[in-house]
Protein backbone atom coordinates (compact mmCIF):
# COMPACT_ATOMS: atom_id res chain seq x y z
CA UNK A 1 0.00 0.00 0.00
CA UNK A 2 1.17 3.66 -0.88
CA UNK A 3 0.77 5.85 1.67
CA UNK A 4 0.94 9.36 1.97
CA UNK A 5 3.34 10.93 3.66
CA UNK A 6 4.01 14.73 4.69
CA UNK A 7 6.01 15.77 7.36
CA UNK A 8 6.83 19.62 8.09
CA UNK A 9 8.59 21.97 10.99
CA UNK A 10 7.57 24.90 10.93
CA UNK A 11 7.91 28.20 13.07
CA UNK A 12 4.13 28.96 12.36
CA UNK A 13 1.17 27.61 13.93
CA UNK A 14 -0.81 24.43 12.04
CA UNK A 15 -4.39 23.63 11.76
CA UNK A 16 -4.38 20.04 12.43
CA UNK A 17 -8.39 19.62 10.83
CA UNK A 18 -7.44 20.65 7.47
CA UNK A 19 -4.29 18.38 7.80
CA UNK A 20 -6.72 15.52 8.44
CA UNK A 21 -8.98 16.97 5.78
CA UNK A 22 -6.25 17.09 3.19
CA UNK A 23 -5.76 13.77 3.33
CA UNK A 24 -9.40 12.11 3.45
CA UNK A 25 -10.94 14.59 0.98
CA UNK A 26 -12.65 12.90 -2.13
CA UNK A 27 -12.08 9.20 -0.94
CA UNK A 28 -13.85 6.85 0.56
CA UNK A 29 -11.50 3.64 1.29
CA UNK A 30 -10.21 5.56 5.05
CA UNK A 31 -12.33 5.06 8.03
CA UNK A 32 -10.63 5.81 10.76
CA UNK A 33 -8.78 8.93 11.34
CA UNK A 34 -6.32 9.90 14.08
CA UNK A 35 -5.18 13.01 15.54
CA UNK A 36 -2.63 13.90 18.36
CA UNK A 37 -2.09 17.36 19.20
CA UNK A 38 0.82 18.49 21.94
CA UNK A 39 -0.05 21.77 23.69
CA UNK A 40 2.76 23.65 25.60
CA UNK A 41 1.04 23.34 29.15
CA UNK A 42 1.84 26.45 31.49
CA UNK A 43 3.62 24.21 34.12
CA UNK A 44 6.51 21.29 34.56
CA UNK A 45 5.73 18.95 37.40
CA UNK A 46 3.96 21.73 38.77
CA UNK A 47 6.41 24.54 38.40
CA UNK A 48 4.81 27.32 36.61
CA UNK A 49 6.46 28.13 33.14
CA UNK A 50 6.42 31.19 30.82
CA UNK A 51 7.30 29.38 27.45
CA UNK A 52 9.12 26.90 25.57
CA UNK A 53 11.90 27.33 23.06
CA UNK A 54 12.80 24.60 20.56
CA UNK A 55 16.09 24.21 19.03
CA UNK A 56 16.68 21.92 15.87
CA UNK A 57 19.11 21.04 13.43
CA UNK A 58 17.06 22.06 9.88
CA UNK A 59 17.46 19.25 7.30
CA UNK A 60 18.70 16.48 9.91
CA UNK A 61 15.37 17.11 11.96
CA UNK A 62 13.37 16.54 8.76
CA UNK A 63 15.01 13.56 8.07
CA UNK A 64 15.10 11.94 11.33
CA UNK A 65 10.87 12.11 11.63
CA UNK A 66 10.70 11.60 8.11
CA UNK A 67 12.36 7.95 8.43
CA UNK A 68 10.03 7.60 11.31
CA UNK A 69 7.14 8.21 9.08
CA UNK A 70 7.85 5.55 6.72
CA UNK A 71 8.71 2.90 9.45
CA UNK A 72 5.04 3.40 10.41
CA UNK A 73 4.03 2.77 6.87
CA UNK A 74 5.63 -0.41 6.64
CA UNK A 75 4.34 -1.53 10.05
CA UNK A 76 0.50 -0.41 9.62
CA UNK A 77 -1.92 -0.21 6.40
CA UNK A 78 -2.21 3.79 6.23
CA UNK A 79 -3.75 5.47 3.70
CA UNK A 80 -1.73 8.77 4.81
CA UNK A 81 0.53 9.95 7.75
CA UNK A 82 0.95 13.94 8.59
CA UNK A 83 3.48 15.14 11.48
CA UNK A 84 4.11 18.96 11.60
CA UNK A 85 6.49 20.12 13.99
CA UNK A 86 7.51 23.65 15.89
CA UNK A 87 10.05 25.26 16.62
CA UNK A 88 11.20 28.48 18.29
CA UNK A 89 9.32 30.29 21.27
CA UNK A 90 6.06 28.25 22.08
CA UNK A 91 3.76 29.78 25.08
CA UNK A 92 1.54 27.87 27.28
CA UNK A 93 -1.52 26.93 25.85
CA UNK A 94 -0.52 27.21 22.14
CA UNK A 95 0.25 23.65 20.07
CA UNK A 96 3.53 22.25 19.56
CA UNK A 97 2.83 19.31 17.53
CA UNK A 98 0.77 17.00 15.27
CA UNK A 99 -0.01 13.69 14.28
CA UNK A 100 -2.62 12.90 11.85
CA UNK A 101 -3.23 9.26 10.85
CA UNK A 102 -5.37 7.36 8.40
CA UNK A 103 -6.95 4.00 7.95
CA UNK A 104 -9.63 2.14 6.34
CA UNK A 105 -9.24 0.52 10.14
CA UNK A 106 -9.02 2.11 13.41
CA UNK A 107 -6.54 -0.45 15.08
CA UNK A 108 -4.06 0.82 12.29
CA UNK A 109 -4.22 4.40 12.58
CA UNK A 110 -4.40 4.57 16.57
CA UNK A 111 -1.47 2.23 17.01
CA UNK A 112 0.54 4.33 14.72
CA UNK A 113 -0.58 7.96 15.78
CA UNK A 114 0.86 6.15 19.20
CA UNK A 115 4.01 5.01 17.74
CA UNK A 116 5.54 8.24 16.35
CA UNK A 117 3.77 10.56 19.26
CA UNK A 118 6.05 7.81 21.90
CA UNK A 119 9.16 8.60 19.32
CA UNK A 120 8.76 12.50 18.82
CA UNK A 121 7.78 13.10 22.34
CA UNK A 122 10.80 11.02 23.58
CA UNK A 123 13.23 10.88 20.43
CA UNK A 124 12.03 13.67 18.34
CA UNK A 125 15.60 15.68 17.21
CA UNK A 126 14.83 19.01 18.99
CA UNK A 127 16.45 20.24 22.02
CA UNK A 128 13.62 22.20 24.68
CA UNK A 129 14.84 25.32 26.51
CA UNK A 130 11.94 26.32 29.32
CA UNK A 131 11.50 29.23 30.72
CA UNK A 132 10.64 29.62 34.42
CA UNK A 133 10.67 32.16 36.68
CA UNK A 134 14.18 32.27 37.59
CA UNK A 135 15.29 31.60 34.21
CA UNK A 136 15.66 29.70 31.26
CA UNK A 137 17.11 26.03 31.31
CA UNK A 138 17.65 23.13 29.14
CA UNK A 139 15.72 19.63 29.50
CA UNK A 140 17.29 16.65 29.73
CA UNK A 141 16.30 13.24 28.22
CA UNK A 142 13.94 12.16 30.76
CA UNK A 143 14.43 7.83 31.41
CA UNK A 144 10.53 7.15 31.81
CA UNK A 145 9.65 8.46 27.68
CA UNK A 146 12.50 6.63 26.65
CA UNK A 147 10.65 3.54 28.43
CA UNK A 148 7.45 4.15 26.72
CA UNK A 149 8.99 4.20 23.29
CA UNK A 150 11.10 1.17 24.33
CA UNK A 151 7.50 -0.70 23.69
CA UNK A 152 8.00 -0.48 20.28
CA UNK A 153 10.94 -1.94 19.98
CA UNK A 154 9.99 -5.33 20.74
CA UNK A 155 6.28 -6.12 21.30
CA UNK A 156 3.98 -7.89 18.46
CA UNK A 157 1.03 -7.04 20.20
CA UNK A 158 0.65 -3.63 18.91
CA UNK A 159 0.64 -4.47 15.46
CA UNK A 160 -2.81 -4.05 13.82
CA UNK A 161 -4.95 -7.24 13.63
CA UNK A 162 -6.89 -6.04 10.80
CA UNK B 1 47.48 17.93 5.80
CA UNK B 2 45.06 20.11 7.23
CA UNK B 3 41.20 19.46 6.68
CA UNK B 4 38.21 22.49 6.14
CA UNK B 5 35.59 21.15 8.28
CA UNK B 6 32.38 22.89 8.72
CA UNK B 7 31.35 23.45 12.59
CA UNK B 8 27.71 23.33 13.90
CA UNK B 9 26.74 23.78 17.67
CA UNK B 10 23.05 23.54 18.78
CA UNK B 11 21.81 24.26 22.19
CA UNK B 12 23.68 24.83 25.24
CA UNK B 13 26.74 23.67 23.02
CA UNK B 14 25.80 26.77 20.85
CA UNK B 15 25.58 28.67 23.80
CA UNK B 16 28.78 27.92 25.58
CA UNK B 17 30.58 28.38 22.27
CA UNK B 18 28.80 31.82 21.70
CA UNK B 19 28.18 31.16 17.57
CA UNK B 20 25.58 28.99 15.97
CA UNK B 21 28.47 27.51 13.06
CA UNK B 22 32.46 28.06 12.46
CA UNK B 23 34.55 26.84 9.79
CA UNK B 24 37.92 25.38 11.07
CA UNK B 25 40.99 23.78 9.64
CA UNK B 26 41.45 20.96 11.61
CA UNK B 27 45.36 19.66 11.97
CA UNK B 28 45.99 16.29 9.85
CA UNK B 29 46.34 14.33 13.37
CA UNK B 30 43.14 14.58 13.94
CA UNK B 31 41.13 11.73 12.82
CA UNK B 32 38.11 10.90 14.69
CA UNK B 33 35.04 12.91 16.06
CA UNK B 34 36.53 12.45 19.72
CA UNK B 35 39.98 13.45 18.71
CA UNK B 36 37.87 16.65 16.98
CA UNK B 37 36.34 17.53 20.52
CA UNK B 38 39.74 17.03 22.66
CA UNK B 39 40.83 19.33 20.04
CA UNK B 40 38.11 22.23 20.19
CA UNK B 41 38.54 22.01 23.76
CA UNK B 42 41.83 23.29 23.50
CA UNK B 43 40.81 26.50 21.87
CA UNK B 44 39.86 28.47 24.69
CA UNK B 45 37.73 28.78 27.68
CA UNK B 46 34.14 28.62 25.98
CA UNK B 47 35.31 25.48 24.23
CA UNK B 48 36.47 23.80 27.23
CA UNK B 49 33.36 24.57 28.92
CA UNK B 50 31.52 23.36 26.02
CA UNK B 51 33.53 19.91 25.67
CA UNK B 52 34.37 19.57 29.58
CA UNK B 53 32.21 16.38 29.41
CA UNK B 54 32.55 15.06 26.01
CA UNK B 55 30.61 11.70 27.10
CA UNK B 56 27.05 13.90 27.31
CA UNK B 57 27.47 15.48 23.66
CA UNK B 58 26.33 13.86 20.44
CA UNK B 59 28.05 13.99 17.03
CA UNK B 60 26.60 13.65 13.41
CA UNK B 61 28.80 14.32 10.44
CA UNK B 62 26.58 15.65 7.27
CA UNK B 63 23.03 14.97 9.26
CA UNK B 64 23.98 11.49 10.28
CA UNK B 65 25.01 10.54 14.15
CA UNK B 66 28.27 8.95 14.61
CA UNK B 67 30.21 7.82 17.38
CA UNK B 68 33.27 9.10 19.00
CA UNK B 69 35.26 6.63 17.01
CA UNK B 70 34.38 7.51 13.96
CA UNK B 71 36.48 8.83 11.12
CA UNK B 72 36.03 12.45 9.92
CA UNK B 73 37.50 11.61 7.42
CA UNK B 74 35.44 13.76 4.91
CA UNK B 75 33.30 15.03 6.87
CA UNK B 76 31.36 18.29 5.06
CA UNK B 77 29.98 19.66 8.05
CA UNK B 78 30.27 18.04 11.54
CA UNK B 79 27.67 19.21 14.25
CA UNK B 80 27.55 19.01 17.85
CA UNK B 81 24.90 19.00 20.85
CA UNK B 82 23.61 17.72 23.76
CA UNK B 83 21.31 14.49 23.67
CA UNK B 84 18.02 15.37 22.01
CA UNK B 85 14.94 15.73 24.24
CA UNK B 86 11.83 15.69 22.33
CA UNK B 87 9.43 17.99 21.49
CA UNK C 1 -10.16 15.50 39.22
CA UNK C 2 -13.36 16.77 37.67
CA UNK C 3 -14.07 16.04 33.96
CA UNK C 4 -15.97 17.90 31.50
CA UNK C 5 -17.72 15.58 29.72
CA UNK C 6 -20.36 16.01 26.92
CA UNK C 7 -22.03 13.24 24.75
CA UNK C 8 -24.18 13.84 21.48
CA UNK C 9 -26.29 11.86 19.39
CA UNK C 10 -27.28 13.43 16.38
CA UNK C 11 -28.20 13.95 12.70
CA UNK C 12 -26.11 16.32 11.75
CA UNK C 13 -22.56 16.43 10.72
CA UNK C 14 -20.40 17.16 13.50
CA UNK C 15 -17.00 19.65 13.12
CA UNK C 16 -14.41 17.75 15.05
CA UNK C 17 -12.06 20.41 15.64
CA UNK C 18 -14.61 23.01 17.34
CA UNK C 19 -15.31 20.25 19.97
CA UNK C 20 -12.17 19.46 20.77
CA UNK C 21 -10.84 23.30 20.39
CA UNK C 22 -14.07 23.74 23.02
CA UNK C 23 -12.36 22.09 25.48
CA UNK C 24 -8.54 23.37 25.39
CA UNK C 25 -9.73 27.21 24.71
CA UNK C 26 -8.56 29.39 27.75
CA UNK C 27 -6.43 26.47 29.60
CA UNK C 28 -2.65 25.69 29.80
CA UNK C 29 -3.19 22.32 31.80
CA UNK C 30 -4.36 20.48 28.81
CA UNK C 31 -0.77 18.99 27.18
CA UNK C 32 -2.43 16.03 24.60
CA UNK C 33 -5.17 16.32 22.89
CA UNK C 34 -6.94 13.15 20.66
CA UNK C 35 -9.32 13.00 18.40
CA UNK C 36 -10.66 10.00 16.62
CA UNK C 37 -13.20 10.08 13.40
CA UNK C 38 -14.57 7.64 12.34
CA UNK C 39 -16.01 7.65 8.40
CA UNK C 40 -18.24 5.69 6.06
CA UNK C 41 -16.15 3.29 3.88
CA UNK C 42 -17.30 2.73 -0.12
CA UNK C 43 -17.03 -0.74 1.14
CA UNK C 44 -17.47 -3.68 3.04
CA UNK C 45 -15.33 -6.43 2.69
CA UNK C 46 -14.99 -5.58 -0.49
CA UNK C 47 -18.58 -5.11 -1.71
CA UNK C 48 -19.32 -1.70 -2.67
CA UNK C 49 -21.87 0.18 -0.36
CA UNK C 50 -23.93 2.86 -1.37
CA UNK C 51 -25.22 4.08 2.45
CA UNK C 52 -24.92 3.18 5.69
CA UNK C 53 -28.20 3.77 7.70
CA UNK C 54 -28.18 4.07 11.98
CA UNK C 55 -30.89 3.24 14.36
CA UNK C 56 -30.72 4.32 18.18
CA UNK C 57 -32.96 4.16 20.84
CA UNK C 58 -33.09 7.90 21.74
CA UNK C 59 -32.52 7.98 25.94
CA UNK C 60 -31.20 4.78 26.67
CA UNK C 61 -28.47 5.37 23.74
CA UNK C 62 -26.80 8.88 24.91
CA UNK C 63 -27.30 6.93 28.72
CA UNK C 64 -25.09 4.02 27.83
CA UNK C 65 -22.51 5.95 25.76
CA UNK C 66 -22.26 8.65 28.91
CA UNK C 67 -21.98 5.60 31.08
CA UNK C 68 -19.01 4.57 29.10
CA UNK C 69 -17.68 8.16 28.90
CA UNK C 70 -17.79 8.21 32.85
CA UNK C 71 -15.91 5.03 33.52
CA UNK C 72 -13.35 6.11 31.27
CA UNK C 73 -12.81 9.56 33.73
CA UNK C 74 -12.97 7.15 36.30
CA UNK C 75 -10.02 5.29 35.21
CA UNK C 76 -7.68 8.41 33.37
CA UNK C 77 -7.28 11.51 34.21
CA UNK C 78 -8.95 13.50 31.91
CA UNK C 79 -9.64 16.98 31.59
CA UNK C 80 -12.20 16.76 28.84
CA UNK C 81 -14.39 13.80 26.44
CA UNK C 82 -16.94 14.45 23.79
CA UNK C 83 -18.59 11.59 21.85
CA UNK C 84 -20.82 12.50 19.00
CA UNK C 85 -22.14 9.69 16.88
CA UNK C 86 -24.76 10.33 14.24
CA UNK C 87 -28.07 9.09 13.03
CA UNK C 88 -29.89 8.42 10.05
CA UNK C 89 -28.13 7.68 6.73
CA UNK C 90 -24.84 8.39 6.34
CA UNK C 91 -23.24 8.21 2.72
CA UNK C 92 -19.49 6.65 1.52
CA UNK C 93 -16.44 9.56 2.50
CA UNK C 94 -19.27 11.11 5.57
CA UNK C 95 -18.46 11.13 9.17
CA UNK C 96 -20.24 8.99 11.83
CA UNK C 97 -18.67 9.61 15.03
CA UNK C 98 -16.27 11.27 16.66
CA UNK C 99 -14.27 11.05 20.32
CA UNK C 100 -12.24 13.94 21.41
CA UNK C 101 -10.30 12.92 24.60
CA UNK C 102 -8.02 15.94 26.58
CA UNK C 103 -5.56 15.01 28.91
CA UNK C 104 -2.01 16.86 30.89
CA UNK C 105 -0.48 13.42 29.25
CA UNK C 106 -0.93 11.54 26.23
CA UNK C 107 -1.13 8.57 27.74
CA UNK C 108 -4.30 8.93 29.32
CA UNK C 109 -5.69 10.86 26.50
CA UNK C 110 -4.84 8.01 24.29
CA UNK C 111 -5.81 5.33 26.43
CA UNK C 112 -9.21 6.66 26.67
CA UNK C 113 -10.15 7.66 23.22
CA UNK C 114 -8.75 3.71 22.00
CA UNK C 115 -11.26 2.55 25.30
CA UNK C 116 -14.04 4.65 23.86
CA UNK C 117 -13.60 3.57 20.47
CA UNK C 118 -13.84 -0.08 21.08
CA UNK C 119 -16.70 0.58 23.13
CA UNK C 120 -18.72 2.79 20.24
CA UNK C 121 -17.25 0.45 17.47
CA UNK C 122 -18.33 -2.82 19.17
CA UNK C 123 -21.39 -2.33 21.43
CA UNK C 124 -22.54 1.24 21.03
CA UNK C 125 -26.74 1.34 21.27
CA UNK C 126 -26.89 1.50 17.22
CA UNK C 127 -28.41 -1.06 14.80
CA UNK C 128 -26.91 -0.65 10.99
CA UNK C 129 -28.12 -1.17 8.08
CA UNK C 130 -26.18 -0.99 4.71
CA UNK C 131 -27.17 -0.67 1.21
CA UNK C 132 -25.83 -2.75 -1.16
CA UNK C 133 -26.51 -2.97 -5.01
CA UNK C 134 -28.67 -5.65 -4.31
CA UNK C 135 -30.68 -4.33 -1.55
CA UNK C 136 -30.43 -3.28 2.16
CA UNK C 137 -29.42 -5.61 5.02
CA UNK C 138 -29.20 -5.34 9.19
CA UNK C 139 -25.34 -5.56 9.93
CA UNK C 140 -25.27 -8.14 13.28
CA UNK C 141 -22.67 -7.90 15.96
CA UNK C 142 -19.41 -8.89 15.63
CA UNK C 143 -17.20 -11.79 17.36
CA UNK C 144 -13.49 -9.88 16.57
CA UNK C 145 -15.04 -6.41 17.29
CA UNK C 146 -15.82 -8.16 20.80
CA UNK C 147 -12.87 -9.55 21.40
CA UNK C 148 -11.16 -5.59 21.02
CA UNK C 149 -13.77 -4.15 23.75
CA UNK C 150 -12.78 -7.28 25.95
CA UNK C 151 -9.36 -6.09 26.08
CA UNK C 152 -10.48 -3.51 28.62
CA UNK C 153 -12.03 -5.91 31.19
CA UNK C 154 -8.78 -7.45 32.73
CA UNK C 155 -5.93 -6.11 31.99
CA UNK C 156 -3.85 -3.48 33.94
CA UNK C 157 -1.73 -2.40 31.35
CA UNK C 158 -3.50 -0.26 29.23
CA UNK C 159 -3.84 2.39 32.43
CA UNK C 160 -2.34 5.57 32.44
CA UNK C 161 1.10 5.52 33.65
CA UNK C 162 1.61 9.06 34.54
CA UNK D 1 -55.88 -7.79 36.60
CA UNK D 2 -54.32 -6.64 32.83
CA UNK D 3 -51.30 -4.17 32.61
CA UNK D 4 -51.09 -1.34 29.67
CA UNK D 5 -47.75 -1.27 28.52
CA UNK D 6 -46.02 1.02 25.61
CA UNK D 7 -44.01 -1.10 23.34
CA UNK D 8 -41.03 -0.16 21.36
CA UNK D 9 -39.37 -1.84 18.23
CA UNK D 10 -35.98 -1.54 16.52
CA UNK D 11 -34.41 -2.23 13.85
CA UNK D 12 -35.75 -5.78 11.95
CA UNK D 13 -38.03 -6.39 15.00
CA UNK D 14 -39.48 -3.12 13.96
CA UNK D 15 -39.37 -3.42 10.16
CA UNK D 16 -41.21 -7.54 10.52
CA UNK D 17 -44.17 -6.21 12.85
CA UNK D 18 -44.49 -3.27 10.59
CA UNK D 19 -44.70 -0.36 13.37
CA UNK D 20 -42.15 1.52 15.67
CA UNK D 21 -44.20 1.24 18.97
CA UNK D 22 -47.88 0.47 19.90
CA UNK D 23 -49.59 0.81 23.55
CA UNK D 24 -50.86 -3.21 24.52
CA UNK D 25 -53.29 -4.53 27.62
CA UNK D 26 -51.12 -7.49 28.34
CA UNK D 27 -52.73 -10.03 30.40
CA UNK D 28 -52.39 -10.61 33.94
CA UNK D 29 -50.59 -13.95 33.48
CA UNK D 30 -47.95 -12.71 31.30
CA UNK D 31 -45.27 -11.79 33.98
CA UNK D 32 -41.93 -11.97 32.23
CA UNK D 33 -40.54 -10.58 28.98
CA UNK D 34 -40.20 -14.10 27.99
CA UNK D 35 -43.57 -14.87 28.36
CA UNK D 36 -44.23 -11.25 26.83
CA UNK D 37 -42.20 -12.15 23.76
CA UNK D 38 -44.62 -15.28 23.69
CA UNK D 39 -47.90 -13.67 23.79
CA UNK D 40 -46.90 -11.04 21.64
CA UNK D 41 -45.98 -14.13 18.71
CA UNK D 42 -49.09 -15.42 19.31
CA UNK D 43 -50.77 -12.03 17.82
CA UNK D 44 -50.11 -12.35 14.43
CA UNK D 45 -48.72 -13.57 11.40
CA UNK D 46 -45.74 -10.25 11.56
CA UNK D 47 -45.55 -11.19 15.47
CA UNK D 48 -45.03 -14.47 14.95
CA UNK D 49 -41.85 -13.35 12.42
CA UNK D 50 -40.46 -10.93 14.40
CA UNK D 51 -40.00 -13.32 17.39
CA UNK D 52 -39.48 -16.20 15.76
CA UNK D 53 -36.50 -16.56 17.34
CA UNK D 54 -36.69 -15.04 20.93
CA UNK D 55 -32.77 -16.24 21.80
CA UNK D 56 -31.71 -13.44 18.88
CA UNK D 57 -34.28 -10.87 20.46
CA UNK D 58 -32.67 -8.40 23.31
CA UNK D 59 -35.37 -6.36 25.49
CA UNK D 60 -34.84 -3.05 27.65
CA UNK D 61 -37.14 -2.07 30.70
CA UNK D 62 -37.81 1.87 30.54
CA UNK D 63 -34.59 2.15 28.92
CA UNK D 64 -32.37 0.01 30.95
CA UNK D 65 -31.33 -3.65 29.08
CA UNK D 66 -33.45 -7.01 31.14
CA UNK D 67 -32.83 -11.01 30.50
CA UNK D 68 -36.16 -13.07 29.53
CA UNK D 69 -36.81 -13.60 32.65
CA UNK D 70 -37.26 -10.19 34.65
CA UNK D 71 -40.70 -9.24 35.48
CA UNK D 72 -42.57 -6.97 33.78
CA UNK D 73 -44.52 -5.44 36.89
CA UNK D 74 -44.31 -2.47 36.92
CA UNK D 75 -42.64 -1.79 33.34
CA UNK D 76 -43.80 1.97 32.07
CA UNK D 77 -41.69 1.12 28.64
CA UNK D 78 -40.83 -2.39 27.44
CA UNK D 79 -38.66 -2.68 23.96
CA UNK D 80 -37.44 -5.38 21.63
CA UNK D 81 -34.68 -4.92 19.25
CA UNK D 82 -31.72 -7.33 17.82
CA UNK D 83 -28.52 -7.17 19.27
CA UNK D 84 -26.75 -3.89 19.18
CA UNK D 85 -24.02 -3.72 16.40
CA UNK D 86 -22.12 -0.63 17.27
CA UNK D 87 -21.71 2.58 15.08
Amino acid sequence: MSTITNVRIQNEPFDTAAEAAAITRGRTDAGAVVTFTGICRGDENGVPIASLTLEHYPGMAEAEIERHVAEAAERWPLIGVTVIHRFGRILPGDDIMMVVTVSSHRAAAFEAADFLMDYLKTRAPFWKQVEKTDGKIWVEAKATDDQAAGRWATSGKHQAAE
Amino acid sequence: MSQHIKLRYFAWVRERIGKPDEDVEVPADVTTVGELMTWLASRGEEYAHAFENPKVIRAAIDRTHVKPQTTIAGAGEIAFFPPMTGG
